[in-house]
């Protein structure tokens, strides 16, 4: 304890990749493993149309990854079926028509905020458990889908909305993507570079200390919920966008690939570890093992095995509890 | 541990409040279905109704095992699929094969449970996100044991699960004969170990608890109940199928929520995870004999379900104090 | 069955009729249930029915179960069934059975003896746009297949038939996906395969897919060499609609909601009293038939008559009362 | 004393970036209290770990009766006979009493089924010598989570004791102790050395190692500074030993004498930017009103001036508690722990359920209801349980810091500049002298003193007008402890009121202008200036008339 210290410079060869770094390379092995067993697969046509499906789990993603860094069990399995109410939404009130697009984007993420907002004031007023809480709303936001179409999911998605999602910008680069990496960069400067963020990951790591160092917890969960559903429908409207047309379930499967997603980047599901960029490294990992195991053709059941199998793989690499014995 | 006293003790009578909660929902349930069914108490209906509860109040026992220890199992439901595949391919229809094909379950339940076990104690995965990757490994191998649905359970087991005994439902004394397992279980070292590493596993190591083995344990226990829910599963549906179970996962989930189990790990029990399962049949009987529009029944049972788990956590509201 | 309720005594009308449907997510079962309801509406005026009573909802055989016991217990005299699994629903068919209820089951078949299938051959109903597909690629094309889901029974028949259609044509299957009956992962999974078989004839697929695999096929712009499978559902009929000038070509068989209300006609005749006729069954399937296949011959007429429903309305059809008493000794 | 039960020797163990130990070694015989000392954060729970098997050493060698032990875990160090009280309890708060007692060797019947009977049996005779801090009642079916902190601390040495050890290692096992429960501890060790038993003895307070112990070991950045006889030694020598050099403990602060010079600059936010009337205020407070405060009764009328009214404050825990304080005034709080100390600064900072009473600052009412409230008002708190209350282990040290007061520089309440949160984060590291590698390192890393001076410092930065410190050294070593003493001067010396409660009667004495003595949740006895001895915190605490004396 003797004079102040200033920073040690960083320790060169205590180095190890990180988790983004990890997930990268695993994205670019499982695209090398692609090509050797389907050629074809590495082709530039395909790597942007993988990137294309990837970037709609990035999205959802990105509100994942924001509700479980704020801890606590926090985890939002309501955002397939959010997605899916939101592209409902979307296509019903743009109805095909690119003068649309503004009011329907808006009505479909104000709902979606709505519904995020509800799971955040339950899991925060009420205190129940966020795994059930957000499970019950799927049950809900379904049964408001059914009211909501009767049943029967009209409207189709505006030509602009297509263009942006199946069109081309730059370089056979679809708008898609660009707006992807708006959001992405966006997700990490509020992570980061915010009060918001900072308190996040603060509630994440402990709620209690947070609490007691004057952090509007509560506050901040909320918004992490609605923003959580916010995302998931801005990902609804964009998968709109590639299928034109909607339906019943759209969007319902990305409920635990989003999960899966995120804890494959390296967020821990306890909370108060993480970020988006491994999110986003996790679901085009994600996105090309689904690829790669749809070329091959080794039978459905198969098929589930494998990914069964290389998931573990995948999660052991990074995202591991802490051992007891140090 | 400068836990403010006032706080603490909140913290126990809730405990107690919870097993209260989850007690009133369940009076509510049947009082609301008396009145909504008239023939709620007669034979057929107690019967089938228990029939019904038995697959979710096993594998929320298999759950709330696994929560207990401080994990979760998103694969359960996969097993009970697995697990009835297998069984119903060995009973193949005759009833001398019968011990042979719950053995057969309960082996498979058990070793789903050891995978588990293995993937999250031993190589230290997220227990959500690695039971949802073994969930594929457990459905993916049940297409391969069973790959179209088929294969038939005897018809005297099916039967049987349908009968009563002095006007008590067989099912109804399956459910008592899972409690009696699980308050057996109570008694045993290994699930003391499950409370104390689901508490506070640093602490348990610490004290010389096996944690690793525990965790195992807890998989493996999830993994036997799992494999009970699917011998229930067979006699209340008589034959083979390869997606059977699946659903079952989220359920469980919410039953031991119910039941006032924290998902935290370490407190808790089954007892209440029982009831919860009961509960969320009931809530859907009421749906169904309330004649809400059909448009409108999942939104209400929704609905119905958050405010129950609202219920189940009132005891938690009043620990809102941020230095508890 | 026990307690009060019009299903006391079996053959006296009114008749309550119950509905378990597993699944709601597709409009297909939308269509099903309202058009359930209509043709339901027309007995009540005329006083041969009382009541129907639905139960609706996203849910697993356990579940289904449930449905159809609370069903039992609303003392319903007949219950149609669109059954989550072929075999799993057998043990509590036989409780319904045993309170004196009649059951049948539609759109998938089931293995129980004591329920009549009322249902079109999906065996037939694939092997119909197999062949139309077989001959478009000719002997020893290449095509891929995007299925439903592996292990479902329907997915099983279909895939069984088609198959066997192409291998007698001798054409040639590069590989059997997944899509799960869904548009989104349809369109994802054709497109997948796209990249990696680049020399592709055609492609079969299933009802919900094609519209996903029509778009995965227009964006590699192979619109004009692979000949795609349709279906006879809006969506993508205007999308076909929109390929003709550039000449493209497909077929859609008819997958009628509208089975649910052939099914109601029977069963109407069935708690009258009246036994099927010989030739009309097999064992306990009853098959109606395919109500029409949407072609090339035949697509100016069929849109004209839906291109205002949304994209989403299947094609549809059913037996009239008179059709259907006429499998009736 | 022939041969040594135990040997320690070259044990290293680094976590990440930090040499926890660095080749310490330690030789202890049979019979032998044998004391662990050291500064905070030099390695000795690491030590005590690496014994206890909670902790597998990098390299090194531990023997025991002269055989090499291999302690792959706890297990196997209680096969060798070493039980371990940890620092960090290892009680598991969801099981009783019992259930911890016995817990990894519970009794059981055939086949693993628990025998209840034996295991109450076993417990209750752990816990029956210390049945008096108990009120005689032993708590055995009680779950652990409810009892209080010097319970479970007596909790866990039980379980230690029940396991039989031949070796038992005390870390910090006093810390939270009262004095009698002390006593009754020191019987107990005496009667193990009697047994032969070797007793590893751990403690920031000299008066205790000196009372109880034969030898010490002193180690100092994970290294052995030196062994020492007890009896030939004293306390300066061992500090000494510790911290490389003596620092002598600073004056006795002035009571609230306006225009002393600080000790330290440690009020970031003094000069320009402090509050206006701050200054003012602390000019207009001679010290001997200060200390005429002694003869004013608890709860009496608001004194013109005061920065802090509080008025019948009452919780569950707390009856009618009133005071005032003024600008620049240490106000200690004093009497047993567990008499609501804590429960009085947790309600001042919004976090308990106040039922009646007020409070007001500045003249302005203070609300009562929420933390964020309390800060936004200008109230900071320190709370007693570091760990669980006051800091973020995984994150960041610069997040640490910054997290009170980062809105006041957060643009729009929301974008944060990276220059400007390092360069507070910066400012605070140089001003507490927090010992780190990096600021983005996370907290965790840091020792036990320094984490401390950065749950601190998070609130220095945010410039609040009452600081709420509870038990702010504990567990911190004793050159740490006189910097955090001298932030605390410099906090009262820039116009704060500082409100101090510890456990610790001799850093009452030593930094309060006025003590107010709580006893079950009431303030009973009110001293101030040269009143403020040991000796009548002491009786105040136990409530005995002026004059008797121990
Ligand atoms: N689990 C851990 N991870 C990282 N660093 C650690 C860990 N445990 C201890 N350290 C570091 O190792 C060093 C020694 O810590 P240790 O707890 O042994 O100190 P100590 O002498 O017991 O201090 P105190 O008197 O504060 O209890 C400290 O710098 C501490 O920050
Ligand atoms: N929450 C609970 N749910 C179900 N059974 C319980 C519960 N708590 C206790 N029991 C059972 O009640 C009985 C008595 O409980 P008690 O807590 O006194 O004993 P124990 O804690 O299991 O054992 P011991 O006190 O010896 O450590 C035991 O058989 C125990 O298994
Ligand atoms: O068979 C039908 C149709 O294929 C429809 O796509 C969905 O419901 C299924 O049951
Ligand atoms: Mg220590
Ligand atoms: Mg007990």
């Amino acid at each position: 304890m003797s004079a102040p210290t200033v920073e040690a410079p960083r320790r060169v060869l205590a180095w190890r990749p990180g988790p983004v770094a990890l997930a990268g390379a695993i994205a670019v092995a499982l695209v090398i493993a692609g090509e050797l067993l389907s050629p074809g697969f590495a082709g530039y046509g395909q790597l942007v149309n993988l990137m294309r499906v990837a970037a709609f789990l990035g999205v959802i993603a990105i509100g994942q990854t924001i509700v479980i860094i704020a801890g606590g069990g926090g985890v939002d399995l309501s955002v397939g079926k959010v997605a899916t109410f939101a592209a409902i939404i979307g296509s019903r009130v743009m109805a095909g028509d690119d003068a649309g697009i503004v009011p329907a984007v808006a009505l479909a993420l104000l709902v979606s905020a709505g519904i995020g907002l509800v799971n955040g004031l339950c899991v925060t007023l009420l205190r129940i458990p966020p795994f059930v809480m957000t499970l019950g709303m799927i049950g809900v936001v379904q049964g408001l889908i059914l009211a909501y179409t009767g049943g029967q999911a009209s409207g189709r998605a505006a030509p602009a909305l297509t263009s942006l999602v199946n069109g081309r910008v730059v370089g056979d680069l679809p708008g898609l993507l660009f707006l992807w990496l708006l959001l992405g960069l966006l997700a990490v400067w509020l992570l980061r570079r915010t009060t918001f963020g900072w308190n996040l990951f603060a509630v994440g790591a402990n709620r209690t200390a947070a609490e007691l160092t004057g952090v509007r917890v509560n506050r901040t969960l909320i918004v992490a919920y609605v923003l959580s559903a916010t995302f998931a429908g801005l990902g609804g409207i964009l998968l709109l966008g590639y299928t034109e047309s909607v339906f019943l379930d759209l969007a319902d499967q990305y409920m635990l690939p989003s999960v899966a997603a995120v804890v494959i980047g390296g967020t821990l599901l306890a909370g108060g570890i993480g970020g988006y960029a491994g999110t986003a490294v996790g679901a085009i990992v994600l996105t090309v093992l689904q690829g790669l195991l749809t070329t091959l053709d080794i039978g459905g059941a198969g098929r589930t095995v494998v990914n069964g199998i290389v998931l573990l793989v995948l999660l052991s690499l990074y995202g591991r509890q802490r051992r007891l014995r140090s | 541990m400068n836990v403010p006293a006032r706080l603490r003790d909140l913290r126990w009578a809730g405990v107690q409040l919870s097993g209260v909660a989850t007690v009133a929902m369940l009076v509510v349930a049947v009082a609301v279905n008396t009145a909504l069914q008239p023939n709620f108490w007669g034979g057929y209906a107690l019967t089938s109704n228990f029939a019904t509860f038995v697959p979710l109040v096993a594998i929320a026992i298999g759950q709330t095992v696994v929560v207990l220890s401080g994990g979760l199992d998103l694969s359960l439901g996969a097993q009970v699929t697995l697990a009835s595949v297998v069984a119903v391919q060995v009973v193949d229809g005759r009833l001398d094969r019968l011990p042979l094909a719950a053995a057969a379950a309960l082996g498979v339940g058990m070793a789903c449970g050891a995978l588990n076990g293995l993937v999250v104690a031993l190589l230290r995965l997220q227990p959500i996100v690695a039971t949802f990757a073994t969930s594929f490994v457990f459905s993916g191998l049940a297409l391969v044991v069973l790959p179209t649905p088929g294969g038939s359970v005897p018809i005297e087991v099916t039967t049987a699960y349908r009968d009563s005994v002095l006007g008590v439902p067989v099912a109804l004394l399956a459910i008592v004969g899972l409690a009696l397992l699980w308050r057996v279980l109570r008694g045993h070292r290994v699930l003391r170990h499950v409370y104390a590493v689901g508490g506070d596993a640093e602490a348990a190591y610490a004290s010389l608890v096996p944690v690793t083995r525990t965790r195992v344990w807890a998989y493996v226990l999830g993994g036997l109940f799992a494999a009970l829910s699917a011998l229930a599963v067979l006699a209340n549906t008589g034959s083979g199928d390869p997606f059977v179970g699946n659903e079952l996962t989220l359920a469980s989930v919410a039953a031991v929520v119910l039941g006032g189990t924290a998902l935290a790990g370490g407190r808790g029990g089954a007892g209440g995870s029982i009831l919860g399962a009961m509960v969320l049949a009931l809530v859907t009987n009421i749906v169904f004999f309330a004649d809400v529009p059909t448009t409108y029944r999942q939104l209400v049972n929704g609905a119905v379900i958050i405010l129950a788990l609202a219920l189940a956590g009132i005891p938690a509201l009043q620990k809102r104090r941020p230095a508890a | 069955a026990d307690g009060g309720g019009s299903g006391d005594e079996a053959g006296g009308r009114p008749y309550t009729i119950g509905l378990s449907n597993g699944f709601v997510g597709s409009e297909w079962r939308t269509q099903m249930v309202e058009g359930l309801q209509a043709a339901f509406a027309e007995y009540q005026k005329e006083g041969v029915v009382d009541e129907l009573v639905v139960e609706s909802a996203d849910t697993d055989v356990n579940g289904q179960i449930q449905q159809i016991r609370n069903l039992i217990n609303r003392d319903v005299d007949a219950i149609i069934v669109n059954p989550n699994s072929e075999t799993a629903l057998d043990a509590v068919f036989r409780e319904a059975i045993q309170q004196g209820i009649k059951v049948l089951a539609i759109d998938q078949a089931v293995t129980s003896k004591d329920v009549t299938n009322v249902v079109i051959d999906q065996a037939e109903w694939a092997r119909i746009s197999a062949e139309w597909l077989a001959k478009q690629v000719g002997q020893g094309g290449s095509i891929l297949v995007v299925n439903g889901i592996a292990g479902h029974p329907a997915n099983e028949m279909r895939w069984g038939a088609a198959k066997a259609v192409f291998d007698k044509a001798g054409v040639k299957v590069l590989t059997v996906a997944d899509g799960n009956w869904d548009q989104a992962t349809g369109q994802q999974v054709m497109t997948n395969l796209l990249a990696t078989y680049p020399d592709v004839d055609g492609v079969w697929t299933q009802d919900g897919m094609a519209e996903g695999v029509f778009r995965a096929v227009q964006a590699a712009g192979r619109l004009d060499k692979i000949k795609i499978s349709g279906e006879a559902r809006v969506g993508f009929m205007r999308l076909w609609n929109a390929g003709r000038a550039d000449g493209f070509e497909s077929i859609g068989v008819v997958n009628p909601p509208g089975g649910a209300v052939s099914a109601l006609h029977m069963a109407v005749n069935v708690l009258d009293g009246r036994k099927f006729a010989a030739g009309s069954i097999s064992g306990n399937t009853v098959h109606v038939p395919i109500p029409y296949t949407v072609d090339q011959a035949t697509f100016d007429q069929q849109w004209g008559k839906v291109s205002g429903e949304s994209d989403a309305y299947s094609l549809d059809g059913s037996l009239t009362r008179e059709q259907a008493a006429e499998f009736f000794q | 004393m022939s041969t040594a039960l135990l040997e320690m020797t070259g044990v290293r163990k680094r976590y990440g970036g930090v040499q926890a130990l660095d080749g310490a070694s330690l030789t202890a015989v049979r019979g032998e209290v044998h004391a662990l000392l050291g500064p905070n954060g030099s390695g000795k729970s690491t030590l005590d770990k690496t014994l206890a098997g909670t902790v597998v050493p990098d390299s090194g060698e531990i023997r025991i009766d002269g055989a090499v032990a291999r302690i792959g875990g706890p297990r196997d160090a209680h096969a060798l006979g070493v039980a371990a009280v940890y620092q960090q309890l290892s009680i598991v708060g969801d099981l009783t009493v019992t259930q911890n007692v016995v817990l990894g060797l519970e009794p059981a019947r055939r086949w693993g089924f628990l025998d209840h009977r034996a295991a109450r049996d076993r417990a209750g005779a752990a816990l029956e010598r210390f049945a008096a801090a108990f009120s005689g009642r032993l708590p055995l079916d009680r779950p652990a989570g409810s009892l209080g902190p010097g319970e479970l601390q007596i909790v866990e040495v039980a379980k230690a004791l029940a396991r039989g050890p031949r070796i038992l290692v005390l870390d910090e096992a006093t810390a939270s102790l009262h004095k009698e429960q002390v006593e009754v501890l020191f019987e107990v060790v005496g009667e193990l050395r009697a047994a032969g038993v070797l007793v590893l003895f751990t403690s920031h307070r000299l008066d205790e190692v000196f009372a109880l112990c034969d030898r010490a070991t002193v180690l100092r950045n994970g290294r052995t500074a030196g062994t020492v006889e007890l009896a030939d030694t004293d306390e300066a020598e061992l500090v000494g030993l510790m911290v490389g050099d003596v620092p002598h403990r600073a004056p006795r602060r002035a009571p609230a004498t306006t225009g002393a010079p600080a000790p330290t600059e440690a009020f970031v936010g003094a000069g320009p930017e402090a509050r206006p009337g701050a200054e003012a205020e602390a000019e207009a407070v001679p010290g001997a009103e200060a200390r005429a405060g002694a003869e004013a009764r608890p709860g009496a009328e608001a004194v013109p001036g005061a920065r802090l009214e509080v008025r019948g404050l009452t919780t569950e825990r707390l009856r009618d508690v009133g005071f005032t304080a003024r600008a620049g005034e240490v106000l200690g709080l004093g009497g047993l722990q567990g008499q609501g100390q804590s429960e009085l600064l947790l309600a001042l900072f919004g976090a308990a359920r106040v039922s009646a009473g007020e409070a007001l600052l500045d003249g302005r009412p203070l609300p009562l209801t929420s933390p964020v409230r309390a800060a936004r008002a200008g109230v900071a708190l320190v709370p007693g349980d570091r760990g669980r209350q006051g800091m973020f282990a995984t994150r960041p040290i610069q997040e640490n810091l910054s997290l009170a007061s980062m809105r006041r520089r957060a643009r729009a309440g929301l974008a944060l500049g990276a220059a400007a949160e390092r360069s507070a984060a910066r400012s605070m590291v140089e001003r507490l002298r927090i010992k780190l590698g990096s600021l983005a390192d996370p907290v965790s890393t840091l020792s036990g003193g320094n984490q401390q001076k950065v749950v601190i410092g998070k609130w220095l930065l945010d410039r609040p007008r009452v600081v709420l410190l509870d038990d702010p050294t504990k567990g911190v070593d004793v050159a740490a402890k006189e910097e955090i003493y001298a932030i605390v001067r410099g906090l009262a010396d820039d116009g704060a009121v500082v409100i101090l409660n510890s456990s610790d009667n001799r850093e009452l004495a030593e930094l309060s202008d006025r003590v107010l003595v709580l006893f079950e949740g009431a303030v009973v006895e009110e001293l101030s200036g040269a009143a403020i001895t040991e000796g009548r915190l002491v009786a105040g605490a136990l409530r005995l008339a002026p004059g008797e004396s121990l």
